[in-house]
């Protein structure tokens, strides 16, 4: 009983609520009309699509660097490899694969400069990681304008310059993973197999990660820097290396997003990007200083589950759309639910 | 701790007393601003008419003003409108006729929102010049985009493009 | 104050570059493209004059949770909010001119002081790390707001003008239409200097609060909200109410945000229902930052300085870069980017120089020192 | 006005923490402006009557205290420290309490400014009153007088040197108008001599306006020249209560460290050690708290060479220096080959191991499992424990190598836990300080420093601890440089102890030395007194 009582608290009530609310929604869904299967194949979808960039977060979590904010910073790598790819007219496979690999140098690069800045600042990284996100979002909009982009699907069409705002990916790599080996089943359930099978590689590439050595160093220095220095190892490195492992995996986790949404969007659209991904992971169970592979899934499932699960229900139950107001109030709710919690820090 | 040094701890009692009266006052004056803003700052409509009414003849023109507001011209059989804030207005009307200009003081209700006042009526004095106008129109329905933006933007929503056609 | 270590003038300049290095790249910046822009001095110095009324009540409202060591205020949004509760009835009210406005700061108010306790308690919970829990806590309360506005409104709390109500016949609308109060605070008095209107109303508010401030640091509870931003630890000891003085300062923050943001939009003349307050802590936190601000260390010089440097740049920077570039665009998100990019440099900057100040410090006690425990001129001073 | 009421009488006061008893029937009393010095080792006792006497919520949570406190003769029992402070007790702490960014004055009279009221008073309580800023500087001004010393009232504190801030913090605490005993915890630790001297100075004002005062301090020569009355403290009991006329440092020192029973003491014939192992020139350590000055010296192969002094000598910084740890300077080589500095992996890949004084800091990862904790330094520096994938292109935590490292020394250690997986915060003191030795031990290090093995563990892991690292000195040949607050600990294992004193090793002795030269040393006297 006291154990459970532990077990508990140690889980939040929040989570529990939130937890029990998306099994009342599932149950609820039948009987006010909604089809379970089909709203199970988008949540299974949605899951696919937004689980690396909630990946992407583990790294510095366990770094001891926070939660990562600055998340954008990765996104836009991913936003150069895919206008790239298309630009030089790489479509299908070779186009996405070739954008993951065009993506890859920048995300290093910037996601070592970015560490280099949150090195230099321990202790605010989270609210400064948020504007270096957001400049870096601003600044590259002013870019995507300037760019010399030509290729006439993605440029605007009457100026010839300046890359749209939304660009489609019909033609080059839409749904490129979700349609691989998909299972349908009925009418309304689709398994998306290749996204699943792409995510599930992702999620088993970290796990791998954080149990080599540096894997292992980087937990430690989270865990308890002065260890790990005393052990050797030094804590910067540590913390910029988990930054880039987060920029690459963001810069991934966002080329994934938009071939399952269909488009690339540019300009301010990566802004809020961080926030859905830090609200998920930490309703998964993880804290500002502990996570793993078992909260990026249970967290991705439940808060994308929320999402699709609630603007069907709720809306037919009460007969208007409240879930806009119930998913900014969970996800804001669960993240400073976590930043204001004791972080057992255990001295 | 603090509270020591300030208070002197020589007459407890008044300090009370002076705290409870000084927070009466600040309720007070919170209440009799509110009060003040509710009453004065009551925004009306007073639609001043120049027509035939009741077997008064209309005015071939004139000139209207309430308050310290620019005079309006009104031809006969015009009607034009002032928003003026408060209850109780001063209303001048040249006839342009060489006569001295009529004066007269109206005192609207608070809930008005639109009175419609008679010139004629005001000069004829009849009591009351004005009645209330009510307009009969609704309000415009509004459009799609009058409903907030969300907050996250395209980050989070974005179901599957195909999966909203289901 | 005096400053007892005589600099030799090259390290005073160096020294002075680095405290001010965010306003010196923002001077640099807005200087290339003042000219850029070519509007005229009389457009800009209007356009300055007219931003000062709006913004600077605004920006004013960060100065005491970052005297009393809490950051940058990001919750303050909340006080916005609670301003825009007030214009609503206000409006729905129908009272108009100036009466509106004081109408919708009485309104405001217990709003104000609710919900900025509420962020006390919050922030208090979230030591270390108050300005990304205030700021996630100005997206949390933006849901409210809007389940308050978009689905209480008319349904619960009655709202009796249909003209500002949904044709569903509950929530207000997106936009509300302020007509009735619309700068009626800057034309109370208004003074027209050569080419140029001032709003010396809206002026004297901001002085008056300015005069507020001063006064409140003589305060005892200033000066115990200037000893706890420096050292929690001491301050308590020494019997100072630690966590009830910072949740003073987060009231007192989020009330003077309440009116700020009043005048804010009796200026703008209409309200994005929905909207108005999501940038408000982003402008008024660069503002104080463009100014030379801290996180640690504002002072009124940097609130003025501030505003007017930022919205300098927000005047010439889009036709700048409309000439430059051929496009306005370029210039909105040029603009935009440097506000986020400054706000993170100065954050930056304050986190490195606050250790680099740490290592110096100790500096001291470093090295096989030679002879007794202390420098030598210790010993003098004692004398 | 003849009283003959002491001031200050303690009787009887006894405190055990969770069965450890600190402190038993421990009675004196202090009269109206008289000083008493107080003194003894660390662990003596000091800290604890310290507390009880100001009511620190501590000693509630614990329990309480046996005895009685009285103030002027009536029985007190202050609930907290402001309660003490309300009643004229003051305390000068070790370390500064003051506001870095405020003025002298500012301190002095901090919350306890003298303010006008006005109309927002009436509004919004007492804390909207202004200060009135000249009649702080009036207060603070005469408070400084008092001392009969020279501050600027208008000076920052962080732009002061440290003898100032000391002085401030005696001002703020003789401002109160009704200070009647002062206590002063090594307020002359951080002075220079010659400033020590102007604040014995001013004690003796303090005295002689009436203000008793309870003065704490290791350097002996001080409580001689200063204290009327000297108390001396040794295992939470009252050893010696006398004048302090006539009495000698050397006498102090003996009360202090005195055992009854003196038997732990040995003389070894049977030792053969080998050349210079370790050497240190003139290193210097920022160890916050326990900042090494000068330190020089030398250690053999195969020996046992301890580190004693009083906490806060800099004791505890020699190997957090040479670890890399905390900024250093100077030089260290070991076996002849220069160790760098400043960098902890430097001196890991010298061979030397670390087992640190602060476990639940810097020995242990709390939330993570006991093979983690003992494996993750071996495998840092040395790559064990790793399994290697294709071909060496990366390398992953074996897991079963991890496993079989921690059950061995769970075994060899007599670890009591509930398995490898156990999370190392759920183990006792005891065992999560041989989870720190088994962590060094798996380095297989050529030279081992143990900070201050034995704090915070009981007995029986204490003998136990104490036996694994004489074991290993002997069978392993390894060189052991053990860091402890515990004489007798170093006196029963050591082949050579130094005391630190002020950032520097105060003398060298062999362990059969004569108690009272430790406590000499200790005391601040020079090695060549101690000797004598």
């Amino acid at each position: 009983m006291n154990k459970l009582k532990t077990a508990v608290a140690d889980f939040g009530w929040p989570r529990i609520i939130i937890f029990f609310f998306v099994v009342a929604l599932f149950v609820a869904a039948p009987l006010v009309g909604v089809r379970v299967d089909g709203a199970l194949s988008d949540v299974l979808s949605r899951f696919g699509q937004n689980g690396i960039l909630v990946l992407a977060l583990v790294p510095m979590v366990q770094a001891g660097a926070g939660l990562n904010f600055g998340l954008p910073v990765g996104i836009i790598a991913g936003l150069l490899g895919g206008t790239l790819s298309m630009q030089f007219g790489l479509s299908g496979w070779a186009g996405f694969l070739g954008a993951v690999g065009i993506s890859l140098p920048f995300a290093v690069l910037f996601g070592w400069a970015y560490g280099l800045l949150l090195n230099k600042v321990k202790g605010e990284e989270m609210t400064i990681a948020m504007y270096v996100g957001f400049s870096m979002v601003t600044f590259f909009a002013i870019l995507w304008l300037l760019l010399p982009y030509s290729s006439p699907n993605m440029v605007w069409g009457y100026s010839g310059t300046g890359l749209r705002t939304t660009i489609t990916l019909d033609g080059y790599w839409t749904k490129i993973l979700n349609d691989f080996l998909a299972i349908r089943i009925g009418r309304f359930f689709v398994f998306p197999t290749g996204l699943l099978a792409f995510f599930a590689a992702a999620t088993g590439t970290m796990w791998l990660f954080l149990r080599s050595k540096t894997g292992t160093a980087m937990t430690a220095v989270g865990s308890n820097p002065d260890f790990a220095r005393a052990g050797g190892v030094s804590s910067d490195r540590m913390r910029l290396v988990s930054v880039v492992v987060s920029t690459v995996f963001g810069a991934v986790g966002i080329l994934v997003y938009q071939q399952s949404y269909g488009f690339i969007q540019l300009y301010q659209a990566p802004l809020y990007m961080a926030f859905p991904a830090v609200a998920a992971i930490l309703l998964g169970g993880a804290s500002v200083n502990k996570a793993s592979m078992v909260n990026v899934l249970v967290g991705t499932f439940l808060f994308q589950a929320i999402l699709t699960m609630t603007p069907n229900v709720i809306n037919s139950v009460l007969q208007t759309d409240m879930s806009e107001v119930i998913r900014i109030v969970i996800s804001n709710g669960m993240i400073i639910y976590a930043l204001t919690r004791k972080t057992k820090v255990s001295k | 701790m603090s509270g020591k040094e300030v208070a002197g701890a020589k007459a407890p009692r008044r300090i009370a007393l002076r705290r409870v009266v000084a927070l009466a006052l600040v309720a007070a004056v919170y209440l009799g601003a509110g009060a003040w803003a509710l009453i004065s700052g009551k925004s009306h409509t007073i639609l001043v008419d120049n027509k035939p009414v009741g077997g008064l003849e209309a005015f071939r023109l004139l000139e209207v003003s309430i308050g310290r507001q620019e005079p309006l011209e009104l031809g006969r059989g015009e009607r034009d409108k002032f928003a003026v804030q408060g209850q109780r207005h001063r209303v001048k009307i040249d006839l342009m006729n060489g006569t001295d200009p009529v004066e007269a003081t109206i005192a609207l209700p608070y809930d008005a929102k639109m009175v419609l006042l008679s010139l004629p009526k005001l000069v004829a004095g009849v009591e009351p010049a004005w009645e209330p106008f009510e307009t009969g129109q609704d309000a415009p329905a509004p459009v799609a985009d009058e409903l907030p933006e969300e907050l996250f933007g395209a980050a989070i929503d974005l179901a599957p493009p195909e999966a909203g056609a289901d | 104050m005096k400053t007892p270590f005589k600099l030799p003038s090259a390290a005073r300049v160096r020294r002075f570059a680095a405290d001010n290095v965010v306003v010196l790249i923002f001077l640099s910046v807005t200087a290339i493209a003042v000219p850029s822009s070519n509007l005229s001095a009389s457009y800009i110095i209007q356009d300055l004059l007219t931003r000062y009324g709006r913004n600077a009540f605004l920006v004013f409202s960060l100065l005491l949770p970052i005297m009393a060591g809490m950051g940058i205020n990001f919750g303050m949004v909340l006080g916005a909010m609670a301003g825009e509760i007030g214009l609503i009835f206000a409006v729905d009210q129908g009272i108009a001119g100036v009466q509106g406005l004081l109408y919708a700061v009485l309104v405001g108010a217990p709003i104000a002081v609710l919900l900025g306790w509420i962020a006390g308690q919050v922030l208090n919970r979230a030591r270390g790390r108050e300005m990304v829990t205030g700021y996630i806590l100005g997206f949390f309360m933006d849901g409210v707001y809007q389940f308050v506005v978009l689905y209480l409104m008319g349904a619960i709390i009655p709202i009796t003008s249909k003209a500002i109500t949904l044709s569903r016949g509950y929530g207000i609308r997106n936009t509300l239409g302020l007509d009735s109060v619309r700068q009626s605070l800057d034309k109370l008095l208004k003074l027209e200097l050569g080419p140029f209107d001032l709003p010396m109303a809206t002026y004297l508010v901001i002085a008056l609060l300015a005069l507020f401030i001063v006064w409140f640091r003589r305060t005892k509870l200033g000066q115990d909200m200037r000893a706890i931003g420096q050292d929690q630890t001491v301050s308590h000891s020494a019997g100072i109410p630690v966590e009830r003085t910072r949740i003073l300062a987060i009231v007192i923050s989020t009330l003077l945000a309440m009116v700020g943001q009043i005048i804010f939009l009796q200026n703008m003349g209409n309200m994005a229902t929905y909207n108005a307050h999501r940038q408000t802590g982003f402008f008024a936190a660069a503002a104080i930052l463009v100014g030379g601000a801290s996180v640690a260390k504002a002072t009124i010089p940097n609130v003025l300085v501030g505003v007017g440097l930022l919205h300098l740049m927000y005047i010439v920077v889009p036709p700048a870069g409309a000439r430059l570039f051929g496009s306005a665009q370029i210039g909105e998100y040029f603009r935009d980017a440097m506000s986020y990019a400054v706000i993170a440099l100065a954050l930056a900057l304050h986190a490195w120089r606050k250790r680099a100040n740490a290592e110096s410090a100790r500096a001291g006690l470093r090295g096989a020192a030679s002879g007794a425990v202390q420098p030598a001129k210790t010993e003098g001073g004692a004398e | 006005m003849p009283d003959d009421t002491p001031l200050l009488s303690l009787e009887g006061i006894t405190k055990d923490f969770y069965g450890t008893t600190v402190l038993r029937d421990v009675t004196f009393a202090l009269k109206r402006g008289e000083i008493l010095g107080l003194v003894g080792e660390n662990g003596a006792g000091k800290t604890t009557l310290m507390r009880i006497l100001f009511g620190m919520p501590v000693i509630a949570e614990t329990g309480g205290f046996g005895g009685t406190v009285r103030i002027d003769g009536q029985p007190v029992s202050f609930r907290n420290p402001f309660d003490a402070l309300d009643a004229g007790i003051g305390m000068v702490h070790q370390e500064f309490s003051l506001i870095p960014g405020f003025t002298t004055t500012e301190n002095i009279m901090l919350n306890r400014e003298p303010s006008r009221r006005n109309v927002a008073v009436d509004l919004f309580g007492p804390r909207m009153a202004t200060l009135d800023r000249p009649a702080m500087t009036t207060r603070a001004t005469k408070a400084i007088e008092r001392l009969g010393v020279e501050l600027d009232p208008d000076m920052l504190v962080s732009e002061m040197p440290v003898g100032h801030k000391q002085f401030t913090e005696i001002a703020r605490e003789i401002d109160r108008e009704n200070v009647k005993l002062l206590v002063l915890d090594e307020p002359t630790a951080v002075l220079a001599e010659s400033e020590a001297e102007i604040l014995l100075d001013s004690l003796r004002r303090l005295a002689a306006q009436g203000i008793s005062i309870i003065f704490i301090s290791h350097r002996l020569h001080e409580i001689t020249a200063v204290a009327d009355r000297v108390v001396v403290l040794r295992d939470g009991q009252l050893v010696k209560d006398t004048s302090a006329k006539g009495v000698e440092v050397r006498e102090i020192a003996a009360w202090m460290v005195g055992r009854e029973v003196d038997a732990n003491a040995r003389v070894r014939s049977d030792r053969k050690y080998g050349g210079p192992a370790l050497e240190v020139e003139r290193l210097w350590v920022d160890m916050p708290g326990e900042t090494v000055r000068d330190v020089s010296f030398s250690v053999r192969e195969g020996e046992i060479f301890g580190i004693g002094g009083l906490a806060g000598q800099g004791k505890l910084g020699i190997p957090n220096g040479i670890m890399g740890l905390f900024a250093a300077g100077g030089t260290v080589r070991l076996h002849g080959k220069h160790v760098e500095l400043d960098a902890p992996r430097a001196a890991l890949d010298a061979g030397m191991a670390f087992v640190s004084e602060d476990r639940r800091g810097v020995g242990l990862l709390l939330d993570e499992s006991l093979d983690w904790n003992i494996a993750f330094t071996a495998m840092q520096v040395k790559g064990s424990y790793l399994k290697r994938w294709l071909g060496g292109l990366f390398s992953l935590r074996d897991e079963k190598a991890m496993r079989a490292l921690a059950e061995q020394y769970i075994e060899q250690l007599e670890i009591k836990c509930t398995g490898h997986r156990q999370k190392a915060k759920e183990l006792s003191g005891g065992n999560q300080q041989k989870i720190c030795l088994a962590k060094a031990f798996a380095l297989e290090p050529n030279l081992l420093f143990v900070s201050e093995p034995t704090r915070g563990i009981d007995v029986g892991a204490k003998k136990l601890v104490l036996d694994k690292l004489r074991h290993y000195n002997r069978d392993e040949g390894t060189t052991i440089v053990m860091v402890s607050s515990e004489l007798e600990e170093l006196r029963a294992i050591c082949d050579r102890v130094a005391i630190v004193d002020e950032g520097r090793i105060a003398g060298i002795l062999p362990p059969d030395a004569p108690l009272a030269d430790f406590g000499l040393l200790m005391a601040g006297e020079r090695a060549a007194e101690a000797s004598a």
